[in-house]
């Protein structure tokens, strides 16, 4: 992996963010408190502030700064959980390398673990973290069954968009939805809807 | 949306300001990150530090000062603050003996304080508070959420910091008030995120939220618009009914023991103190008939959902502990006695 | 029209109800006729009363007490009380010192006062407020409303009164703090009067009112809304427009010389405290900018309209004697300091 | 006049307030505090309350009655002012009796005179002066032509229309509208209204 895919990542993704305002902004609104669009967008626009040094970075030091960029600018529950995905992402790939697909992947994994223990949820709890598991469990998947990296990238689209669209049906038990019990039902989670942007953004770009 | 602003990105810097400006005997203003600290803070003293989404003033800014708040870091509007702020706001204020944070139990900002905890190079500790008994507590959630009864817990956490007292037994004094506390409000009106420029929910001319969460959340139900006392009654029932869960004691005035209570009716914003005072009315008679004898009283706007119309209802049970660390002097810009 | 009550004819009496409890160790309350009174009241003092329409919590009933008013007289809303409410006030508290009215300039308030000042069997005088530069004075006109100011009238008022001066002396300085404070609001929507049941006044989306009257009576002019910094900058403009004519004297940075002054943003009552601290730091770099030195400042909601989303800014020139009377302790359910 | 004809009074009065309430209540809003109506129909209540008593009463007796009532009733700029009429009215009646229409005439010019006093307005200054005034003249020269009364009653009835429909052009210089300027142009003076309404009622009775 090349800084130069995380500075595109990292755009694919600003954009991905702006051009769904009204679908993130309305879904926090109606089971969070309409700040998630905005939270994104400011994390976002952010790491494009910072590009320039990011740029003279290597990769794993670039996720450093992305994550502590993140923890610093976003705030509400979604700062600190991604800024934990980048930090950890970082940091498994200064330990192992970034030099296989499965590297990624396991750094990746190593990412979402991170959320997992911030956040203390799990699947099925109606938050992003349905969205990253099984994209994270299956990406590891191919990645050891030595898969095409477009192929990989297809199946996680596929596998992101599952999940993001299974989180309609849940009750939440963690995040400010949990006050709502049997109303949040037929909702997607704002978290997770972001995260299938974020992953679609990034999977179009390989 | 009509709000005073001038530029929607500036508007919390600028309100920073005049905030600053207007209680310069009190606070100083410290941008990038943000915080707010208070002049004139004693030396050797557990260092309080509060914070959390912006639109809740005068939580948690009006309360810094003498015999109550050190610090306060004020996050994007209903958005928690990051990490930075309070690490800054931690080095700005420490004094020896550590640094207690009193944090409102919301994900977003549970885990922003932790990540500063885990930074921070002093010795620490937090208080939750998770007052609203709307949201029932239940093994598989996060919890209650933290709403007007915060400012209890601050106002007696200050009061016992200002003696000199450890971390400890601040942190104690602190888990014990949220724990004698208990809220919950209802919502006439949304409020209305600046950024966002619309609503955050939309509620008919005859509904309103019951149990809603100081940044519009949902509460437990949807229902049709009633008279006050029928409202109150709820919100009383389900106060009392969790006190007594927690207490494992009957409020009941035939039980022939009475408790003494604190009573906070919080106007979310855009209720005149006219209504808040009828509440106050409604609330204090139901809960005397239930053996809480209401011996501290408050009314007004003191945790807000920025121009939310509704208001919460608070019980704080005392004790003498409790008692002392209310009444004594607090000077902030919000809350002020005895000096 | 959604509000907090339980039966509109009772609204303002389960309110006073309700103020009276929460602040029992401050004010009794008095019904049919209505009015509040302080406890312990010193005796030997020139009885200050005041009154007025309610809705504008917490003008006047949240000023009983120390150093500040002595009995109070809630009207209907927003619609003056009556003469037998002042008499029976009167009654009450007065105490050898003779009988002060303060009272805001409005044709009801001013016959009513009047018509209970002519059967006093006490020694009395009036002060008049008129601080609302909106309402250009005129000789065909009765002259400028009073709005914000007012407390500001009551506050030094008070504090001379606790010392024993005599009528005459606490009369001359209330008038005296009147002419030397200006005030002018804008609202950015109606209010709604709880017995007419619908807003009081329509205006558009993007509309404002500029000179707005604490009732909602309308202004100056209806304009387009606008960024808060232009529309701060044409209240304070109408201010010191105003303070210029009465007190011949450029306020200019130019000129070398400063005034002392304070400022008060005062919210009508649904416009969040984020939003009047912007108002403030707005407000106070400009008047400095015009040589207005700002030594004291006060934000928040003192004199409402009901759920009127909008505000004022009222500036008071100070001199010694005002800033001595300022300064000195109140202790009062809304106004509290040094004691 | 018999105290009868007080109690018949008071009784259409408060009909025909309570008939008008969108009529009085959008007139003070319009250039107002919009409580106008509440007031005037809060004083006609009351009125209606104290009936039993005041038919034991002189008719003398019975207006000064009123007019305390009143007093300690409305509030606002009405009640002092509505009030001064009938404690006036009450005065000269029973210093110079009421035993002929020219008595009762001089009786109302009286309690016009005392609104005038007190409110120290005066024709055309957009208040319900500008009803009472011309209906008090008019009155005034009627009884003293001895006119039958039922063609005073018509005339006045004309009269209080002219006035009140009259208040419309006037820009106000006395009371809460005075604030206004040229945007009180186009609206009737609530007080006008009210007043109007009071002598129409009153004068079909007789
Ligand atoms: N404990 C948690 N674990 C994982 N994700 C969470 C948790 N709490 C909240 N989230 C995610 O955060 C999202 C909300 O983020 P955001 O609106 O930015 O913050 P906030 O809830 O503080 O306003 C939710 O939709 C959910 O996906
Ligand atoms: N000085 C005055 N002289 C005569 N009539 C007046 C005066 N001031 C006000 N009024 C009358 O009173 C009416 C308003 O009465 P009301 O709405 O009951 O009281 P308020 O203006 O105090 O709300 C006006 O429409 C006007 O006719
Ligand atoms: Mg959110
Ligand atoms: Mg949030
Ligand atoms: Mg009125
Ligand atoms: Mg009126």
């Amino acid at each position: 992996m090349q800084t130069d895919f995380i500075l595109n990542a990292a755009k694919a993704i600003q954009q991905a963010i702006v051009a769904n305002e009204n679908a993130l902004e309305s879904l926090d609104r109606a089971i969070g408190d309409g700040d998630h669009y905005l939270n994104m967008k400011r994390g976002a626009n952010a790491i494009i502030d910072i590009q320039p040094a990011l740029a003279t970075l290597t990769p794993d030091a670039a996720l450093q700064q992305i994550g502590l960029k993140l923890l610093s600018t976003i705030g509400g529950a979604s700062g600190p959980l991604l800024a934990s995905f980048f930090m950890s992402m970082a940091k498994t790939i200064k330990e192992n390398g970034d030099d296989s697909i499965s590297k990624i992947a396991a750094s990746f994994a190593a990412g979402v673990e991170a959320i997992r223990q911030r956040g203390k949820a799990d699947l099925g709890e109606k938050t992003m973290l349905d969205v990253l598991i099984p994209v994270s469990n299956q990406f590891v998947l191919l990645a050891a069954q030595h898969c095409d990296s477009k192929l990989i990238c297809a199946t996680l689209i596929d596998t992101a968009e599952q999940g993001m669209l299974a989180t309609k049906d849940l009750i939440a038990t963690k995040g400010r939805a949990a006050g709502l019990g049997e109303r949040a039902i037929g909702h997607i989670d704002p978290g997770a809807k972001s995260c299938q942007l974020m992953i679609v953004a990034v999977c179009k770009l390989v | 949306m009509k709000k005073f602003i001038t530029k929607i990105d500036d508007m919390l810097v600028d309100s920073l300001n005049g905030f600053a400006t207007a209680h310069a005997d009190l606070v100083n203003l410290h941008l990038d990150p943000h915080f707010i600290t208070r002049k004139n803070k004693s030396a050797n003293k557990v260092a309080v530090i509060s914070g959390g989404g912006s639109g809740h003033e005068p939580l948690h800014s009006g309360y810094i000062g003498y015999g109550m708040l050190d610090a306060a870091c004020p996050g994007h509007v209903f958005t928690s603050p990051t990490p930075d702020q309070m690490l800054a706001a931690a080095e700005a204020v420490h004094a020896d003996k550590g640094i207690l944070f009193i944090v409102k139990n919301y994900a977003g900002d549970v885990m922003n304080f932790e990540m500063a905890a885990e930074m921070l190079p002093f010795e620490h500790a937090t208080v939750l508070t998770s007052d609203d008994v709307a949201v029932t507590n239940s093994t598989y959630t996060t919890g209650r959420r933290g709403v007007a009864g915060t400012m209890i817990v601050e106002k007696c956490i200050g009061s016992l910091a200002e003696t000199g007292a450890s971390l400890q037994a601040c942190k104690a004094l602190g888990d014990k008030v949220n724990s004698r506390t208990a809220s919950m409000g209802v919502a006439l009106t949304s409020c209305t995120v600046p950024a966002a420029g619309r609503p955050t929910f939309d509620i008919d001319d005859n509904e309103l939220e019951m149990g809603v969460g100081i940044h519009g959340e949902p509460g437990r139900r949807r229902e049709a618009m009633r008279e006050a006392d029928v409202i109150v009654k709820d919100l009383v029932a389900a106060i009392l009914e969790d006190l007594e869960s927690v207490h494992l004691k009957a409020f009941d005035i035939n039980s022939g023991e009475t408790s003494e209570a604190l009573l906070m009716i919080n106007g979310f914003g855009a209720t005149p103190l006219m209504e808040l005072y009828l509440l106050y009315n409604l609330a204090a008679k139901l809960f005397n008939q239930h053996g809480l004898q209401i011996s501290r009283s408050l009314v007004g706007n003191y945790t807000t959902a920025l121009d939310m119309a509704g208001a919460s209802i608070t019980i704080c049970l005392l004790d003498d502990e409790i008692k002392q660390h209310w009444d004594s002097p607090v000077h902030t810009s919000a809350l002020r006695w005895g000096r």
